[in-house]
């Protein structure tokens, strides 16, 4: 049968189309994600808590506020240049207003400030960071100055270059004192830093109803965070300023406890799992299709030591071995792929051998020899195309394999660090008890996304059955 | 429709018989208006070439057809009962196997592999002969005697037995009920000249013997005439000729028969070898007219348009369906 | 061919050479059999014989005696145990594959089945054009030029309206020509026909072996017909030899093979094949007694003893038969004709058998 | 005599099978240093205890630390640290073999024992357990499924089942195990997420093993919810090609009652490819059993698994994967002998 009559049986079936359709969309986002993607995603910001401190911490995905949750936004703002300058003699004042709505009941999560590289002459920048709530009150939670010229350093001097100067205002024991200093000024209430541990974002967005800090309104309105950058040179300057307050939900997939961005785990996840899959199925096609023809084709020595090496590979228990060899050998994503090839060939090699016997013991091969053709020519031009269908097939059917094993060896925790997987994000849930907990969101999609994957190939894989059968074809006489 | 001149009932009388499969480009008419009648304990051949509906018209006597069938149509009055209208519990427990049994193309496939030879005779006797195990057991062995095996076959499996013997166990299980009447689908095609000389000397004696009818389909009409005492050609889903094997070898009426026997290589004469033009049709799409007209050498306008009717030869019994008889005639 | 191809062809055939010449071969295959014992399955064992440009001899036997085996040792396809395969006086035994290609050129073979000798996914002319491909005969254009001479040689007419189409929608006389048209185009001089019309209907048997007769005449090619139907050996090869468990057992003009037969197992041969005679009906045929053995299990002395309804105990279990020549054409394997004086024994009819399947009835697994 | 030779020779090639596994494990620590690790941890075991025992003895520190590093360097050559890994090879086997790989790092036994023979070894009941549980029904529920399917080809039963034999191809054990344990025992609160027994267990022999039923209900509906739907496909086209085979159209042509065709002409012959499918499936089911334990904490040999990766401990993973090999092949050889018992044809031709 020809690929274009092929694709035809394929589609006519339901689940070639839906196959196909499923298909389409996984190389679609896996082609388009390495746009968007650095190369080293794994390292440098998976796995870099840094990378993801701003974000709110096992938050489900925002879209879970429709179904009449009612958790804050996350709202990170961030700016280079200054909403206003005030020049006070040689000092200038740069301040960064944002102003933000809270309508919720749940205060923000947490509140964090970020300076990013501040360079200074003479005297050290001071740092600021006021909130101002709806009924005008406000608290100024940071005051600091940059650390100032060192004996070994000559101005000017850049600081947070490298990192931004991050304060995490609700573990900030000074942002803590400055939170109970407001409510004992405004309120009238008398607490401690350590008290209001933990509690630095209820108390600040709610009115005390009664006495103490235990009975709060939350108070909802227009919130504006100050940060004030005060500077004593006209050439100091500073790169950029960030203020976050922390939503109770977060983007498409919300996400892990440590804040990651699920979605972009999960959209680095499609390329990833459809190259495992992908490479896999086709090398271990390509060598089990080579064995399988040579063997069948040229008996002898060669055939016997080809059956007896796929005989004992194919009776080694994958799993088992894989997770020896990557525990052993180190957790590496081509290594995972290198032995599902090695472990993956055999099996075809073994079919395609009883099928090329078959087709050896018909008239072509005979015939065609008697022309003159090599061995090589009647192997792979005759023989091989007799069995392309069902080799094409073959390689769909293999494809999820390669991709579940990946996944089931990421779920035990030998994943290739470097490049998150689906599998890997999953095995953090579990580790992390996230299904006790239920944290769905981060259990649910990654696996849904490999069930997904692997359906696609197995619905693919089914509705190639009539081109490798044409008895379910034509049922005629 | 019967060549030989006898008297009484015949023991099976077929009846505007018509077979077609559904097929995706139309229905295929493997069997279109075949009507015959056989005497009890006499052969009836059917030859005709692949594709022309022989084996079908077997299946359908012993209503062994495929799911794809669209239409089965016509009478088989078997002792007076007409078997097609039976219901299929009635058909199976009064006239498969008791009245009518089959030995098979493939006689290798028509055994189960993995029971020994002995017990797969037995299992007929058991389920439908009533005996017990130990009766259908020497019986068995009888009957395995019949066709000449050697008693230690009983306890042998089919892989292990050439293929000659394995035809012979078919045809023991064929005997196993003592039918009146055995299809034979051409139980030798698969066999070598001299196994199968075997087992048509072991059919020779049985039809003297036990006096079982039998209808033997074949695409060997020099086989048949070893066998037959009528001889039915089939062509495109028709019997073209009919009559007693001596009629129709001797002086065949219709033109492919004719060229059919013009076409054997004889093994004691020179006489060049003959051959029909073209391929036979497709029975999705049959010729108009007679069916055999795109090849005949003798066509006439009216073998175009019109269907002939069976019509007498000049040599007696055998009928033809052929315009030329006509022609004859008038 | 190449006319030096052609010249010396020519002064091989004038030297007295015969085209093709099986020397005693044997072809013995390694079988694994029961346990870790493994047996020798004898498919031939010693067979001579020889073919000239335009003659067409017959090789006829039951499944089993070794006949396809010898058409492929003579293409060689097989390389064979022992004997010598000679082609125009070349010892080609054990020409390695990659220097066969002039042989090749030579020898072709059109082969049984229609419907698997062709391959489904090659157009009808691909197929025809797959010699000319492999043994680089000329531009593409002058390829497909000689792609349709073939095919019209084959009377496969007209044939641009055979190029493009894929062998499934033929049918089988039409495959079997294509089969013949792909031996044709490099124009052989000798052409194996390995059973070319068994699996053809009756009635198209009589075309395709007319159309080989033809292109006999046409092209000198010299034909080895392979054959279980002695009665299409009568008509399409003038001279035939049996083969009986890999030897011939008995060779000579078909004819004289028929109508006076030698070998006892010829006769058996004869006395099964069918003829339309109604006159058979109901007579029992006198038969050999059961099957052939395997290859695997040759029977010693003459290996037809077991069989054979003129068995000299003492003798033919024992002593292996001589190949007596009766006359410069004919010859037969047997101890009934090695007397000294050559005494040819015609009385020795076999008595009507009606044992025919006690004993040794095949033992073949 | 037949069978009992091709009954050799399947054991001798599993015997082959067992020992290549071995020997890439052997190879494998040697080459990349970590039999040397496992060595000198169980040297320095050894020498926690010798010390003790010495510390009794002499007294004075010296001539203790003296004697301790002469028996440190006995032990050393004992074991071939000292020299390369090669060497080694078959006394490594040998331990391998007999489990006998010393102490692990971290995990102990349920009574606290640190050999990995211990840790290992009790941890196999609870692992057969789970597999054959579910294996005995998936198959019981996949032959009548499959059988009842075949009599209706083409319905919409049938082909529900097809489509979901092929989904049950792409949903691995582990993820439907997590998917059980957030509806069912999570958000429903019907079974337990995971364990042997309630903690504290019931009292009493029968209420205890109501209790450890009733946590392995969720991991054996998991494994027989992942196998079902295949094992009915393949039953179901099985039936079906043997049905469309000649022999059992002549057994019909005889008139045999329809129960009857289908008990002996069907199912029966059937069998050996059913148990072929059987066997070439094993290799899965025991990857999904690895798994479903971790998924449910169940404390059988894939739990200790995802524990000894956990706590990098290479003497129990050594252990496991030869342990998993041997049960595997066990079961295999056990399938194999089921084959050839029911299939005639391969007794009498040995290949």
């Amino acid at each position: 049968m020809r690929p274009g009559e092929a694709l035809r049986v394929v589609l006519r079936s339901g689940s070639g189309r839906l196959g196909m359709g499923l298909l389409a969309v996984l190389v679609l986002v896996s082609v388009l994600v390495p746009f968007f993607y650095p190369l080293d995603f794994g390292l440098r910001f998976w796995n870099n808590p840094i990378a993801w401190a701003d974000n709110p911490k096992a938050a489900p995905p925002a879209w879970t506020n429709l179904l009449g949750d009612t958790a804050p936004r996350h709202r990170v703002f961030d700016a280079e240049q200054p909403t206003g300058t005030i020049d006070a003699g040689s000092a200038r004042i740069r301040q960064f207003a944002f102003t933000f709505s809270h309508q919720t009941v749940e205060p923000p999560t947490f509140l964090s400030v970020s300076i990013g590289a501040v360079t200074f002459h003479e005297r050290p920048p001071i740092l600021s960071m006021t909130l101002t709530r709806p009924d005008g009150r406000s608290a100024t939670l940071l005051q600091e100055a940059v650390r100032g010229l060192r004996p070994d350093e000559t101005s000017p001097v850049t600081r947070f270059a490298d990192e931004p100067r991050r304060v995490y205002l609700t573990g900030d024991a000074a942002a803590l004192g400055a939170a109970a200093d407001f409510l004992l000024r405004e309120f009238d209430l008398r607490t401690s830093g350590t008290e209001l541990q933990g509690r630095l974002e209820e108390v600040l967005f709610s009115m005390p109803t009664g006495e103490g800090v235990d009975s709060l309104a939350p108070l909802n309105g227009e919130y504006t965070a100050t940060i004030r950058v005060i500077t004593y040179d006209p050439r100091d300057s500073v790169q950029s300023v960030r203020f976050v307050a922390a939503g109770g939900v977060y983007g498409l997939m919300g996400t892990d406890t440590q804040g990651r961005d699920l979605a972009t785990g999960l959209l680095f996840g499609f390329p990833v799992a459809l190259l495992i899959g992908v490479l896999t199925s086709v090398a271990a096609t390509i060598l089990g299709t080579f064995f399988g023809i040579l063997s069948g084709f040229s008996g002898g020595r060669t055939d016997t030591i080809i059956q007896r090496v796929s005989d004992v590979m194919t009776n080694i228990p994958l799993l088992p071995i894989l997770i020896f060899l990557i525990f052993v050998l180190g957790q590496k994503l081509w290594l995972v792929m290198t032995i599902l090839v090695i472990f993956g060939w055999p099996g075809l090699t073994i079919i395609l051998r009883s099928m090329v016997l078959q087709v050896r013991s018909g008239q072509l091969v005979e015939a065609t020899q008697a022309l003159g053709a090599s061995r090589w020519r009647i192997m792979f031009r005759h023989v091989f195309f007799q069995m392309a269908p069902f080799i094409v097939a073959q390689m769909i059917f293999f494809t999820p394999a390669a991709i579940l094993a990946e996944a089931g060896l990421s779920f035990l925790g030998l994943g290739d660090p470097s490049l998150p997987t689906w599998g890997q994000i999953l095995e953090q849930g579990f580790r992390t008890g996230a299904i006790f907990i239920g944290y769905w969101w981060w259990i649910l999609p990654p696996g849904i996304l490999i069930v997904i994957t692997a359906m696609t190939f197995v619905l693919l894989a089914l509705a190639m059955e009539p081109v490798l059968n044409p008895r379910l074809r034509e049922r005629a006489a | 429709m019967n060549g030989r001149a006898t008297s009484g009932e015949p023991l099976l009388s077929v009846r505007g018989l018509r077979l077609s499969y559904a097929a995706e480009r139309g229905d295929v008419r493997a069997v279109d208006g075949v009507s015959f009648d056989l005497q009890a304990g006499q052969t009836l051949a059917i030859v005709g070439e692949s594709g022309s509906g022989k084996t079908s018209l077997a299946l359908a006597l012993l209503r062994l057809l495929p799911r794809n069938v669209a239409l089965l149509q016509g009478q088989a009055i078997l002792n007076g009962v007409d078997c097609l209208t039976l219901s299929d519990g009635d058909f199976r427990d009064r006239i498969r196997w008791r009245q009518i049994s089959m030995v098979f193309q493939g006689a290798a496939e028509s055994l189960n592999p993995i029971y020994k030879v002995g017990h797969q005779v037995r299992e007929v006797l058991t389920a439908r002969g009533g005996h017990s195990r130990a009766a259908a057991d020497g019986r068995a062995k009888e009957l395995l005697d019949m066709v000449r095996l050697p008693p230690e076959t009983f306890n042998r499996y089919p892989h292990e037995l050439s293929g000659g013997m394995k035809q012979r166990v078919a045809v023991a299980s064929a005997l196993a009920l003592n039918p009146p009447l055995i299809l034979l689908d051409e139980p030798t095609s698969a066999l070598d000249v001299g196994v199968q000389a075997q087992i048509m000397n072991l059919f020779k004696r049985f039809k003297a013997n036990l006096g079982v009818a039998s209808i033997f389909i074949s695409h060997d009409i020099a086989l048949a005439s070893d066998l037959a005492d009528t001889i039915g050609v089939m062509y495109a889903g028709r019997i073209v000729e009919i009559g007693s094997t001596e009629d129709v070898l001797r002086a065949p009426s219709h033109p492919y028969t004719q060229k059919l026997l013009a076409a054997i290589p004889r093994l004691r004469s020179d006489a060049p070898l003959e051959f029909i033009p073209g391929a036979p049709p497709d029975l999705s799409d049959p010729p108009s007219g007679c069916r055999f007209h795109p090849r005949c050498a003798f066509v006439m306008e009216r073998c175009r348009s019109e269907s002939p009717p069976d019509l007498p030869s000049q040599s007696g019994s055998a009928v033809a369906a052929c315009w030329l008889l006509d022609e004859g005639a008038s | 061919m190449t006319e030096l191809q052609a010249a010396r062809a020519a002064t091989a055939q004038e030297r007295g050479v015969p085209m093709l010449e099986l020397r005693d071969v044997a072809m013995h295959f390694r079988a694994r059999g029961r346990g870790f014992r493994s047996t020798t399955v004898r498919a031939l064992d010693g067979v001579t014989l020889t073919l000239d440009r335009g003659e067409t001899v017959a090789i006829v036997g039951e499944s089993g005696c070794g006949k396809t085996t010898l058409g492929r040792v003579s293409l060689r396809l097989l390389r064979p145990t022992a004997g010598q395969v000679v082609f125009d006086g070349e010892d080609v035994t054990r020409t390695p594959e990659r220097r066969l290609k002039p042989f090749r050129r030579r020898a072709q073979g059109i082969f049984q089945d229609p419907f698997t000798s062709l391959d489904p996914y090659m157009t009808i002319g691909q197929i025809v054009e797959e010699p000319l491909v492999i043994h680089g005969a000329g531009a593409a254009a002058a390829r497909r030029e000689r792609v349709r001479w073939a095919l019209d040689e084959v009377r496969l007419r007209p044939a641009e309206d055979f190029v493009d189409r894929f062998p499934h929608l033929l049918s089988g006389g039409q495959r079997q020509r294509v089969g013949i048209a792909r031996a044709l185009t490099l124009t052989p001089d000798y052409m194996l026909a390995d059973e070319p019309v068994s699996m053809i209907d009756a009635s198209s048997r009589a075309e395709i072996l007319a159309l080989l007769g033809e292109l006999q005449e046409r092209h000198r090619i010299g034909y080895l017909y392979i054959t279980h139907d002695i009665a299409t050996a009568r008509h399409f090869a003038p001279t035939a030899a049996v083969m009986y468990l890999g030897r011939i057992v008995e060779q000579g003009p078909t004819r004289q093979l028929i109508s006076d037969p030698l070998h006892p197992y010829t006769k058996g041969l004869l006395n099964a094949v069918p003829e339309p005679d109604p006159a058979n009906r109901l007579a029992e045929r006198i038969v050999l007694p059961g099957e052939a053995p395997s290859p695997a299990n040759v029977p010693g002395g003459c290996r037809f003893h077991p069989r054979c309804p003129a068995f000299m105990a003492g003798l033919c279990d024992v002593v292996p038969p001589p190949i007596v020549r009766i006359d410069p054409l004919r010859s037969v394997e047997c101890h009934l004709y090695g007397d000294d004086d050559h005494q040819r024994v015609r009385e020795a009819e076999p008595p009507p058998d009606d044992t025919e399947n006690t004993a040794q009835d095949g033992e073949t697994v | 005599m037949a069978l009992a030779y091709t009954l050799g020779l399947r054991a001798l090639s599993l015997v082959g099978v067992l020992f290549v596994v071995l020997l890439l494990v052997v190879v494998t620590l040697g080459a990349t240093g970590f039999s040397d690790r496992m060595l000198t941890a169980i040297v320095s075991e050894e020498m926690r205890g010798t010390r003790q025992a010495l510390a009794e003895t002499i007294k004075d520190p010296e001539r203790l630390e003296e004697t301790l590093r002469e028996r440190r360097a006995e032990l050393e050559e004992f074991y071939g640290l000292d020299r390369p890994w090669y060497t080694r090879l078959p006394a490594m086997v040998g331990r391998v073999l007999t489990l006998d790989l010393g102490a692990a790092r971290n995990l102990r036994s349920f009574d606290g024992s640190s050999r990995v023979t211990d840790i290992v070894l009790e941890r196999v009941p609870y692992s057969i357990m789970l597999v054959t549980t579910s294996l005995v029904i998936t198959a019981v529920i996949g032959l009548w499924l499959g059988a009842k399917l075949a009599t209706r080809v083409g319905t919409r039963s049938d082909r529900l089942t097809s489509y979901l034999a092929a989904a049950s191809n792409a949903l691995p054990a582990w993820w439907a195990g997590i998917l059980l344990i957030l509806v069912l025992s999570f958000q429903l609160r019907i079974f337990p997420s995971g364990g042997l027994y309630s903690s504290p267990p019931p009292e009493g022999g029968l209420l205890r093993f109501m209790d450890l039923m009733w946590h392995a209900a969720l991991p054996i509906l998991t494994l027989v919810l992942v196998s079902v739907g295949a094992w009915t496909y393949v039953v179901r086209t099985m039936l079906l090609n043997t049905a469309q085979e000649f022999h059992v159209t002549a057994a019909r042509a005889r008139g045999l009652p329809e129960g009857q065709v289908m008990r002996r002409h069907i199912l029966r012959v059937a069998a050996p490819p059913i148990a072929t499918n059987i066997i070439l499936a094993l290799t899965g089911s025991i990857g999904g059993a690895i798994l479903t334990e971790t998924v449910f904490n169940w404390p059988g040999m894939g739990r200790l698994y995802f524990d000894a990766i956990t706590t990098a401990d290479e003497a129990v993973i050594v252990a496991l994967t030869f342990l998993f090999t041997l049960m595997y092949i066990t079961a295999r050889f056990v399938l194999e002998v089921l084959y050839v018992v029911l299939d005639p044809r391969v007794r009498y031709t040995a290949q």
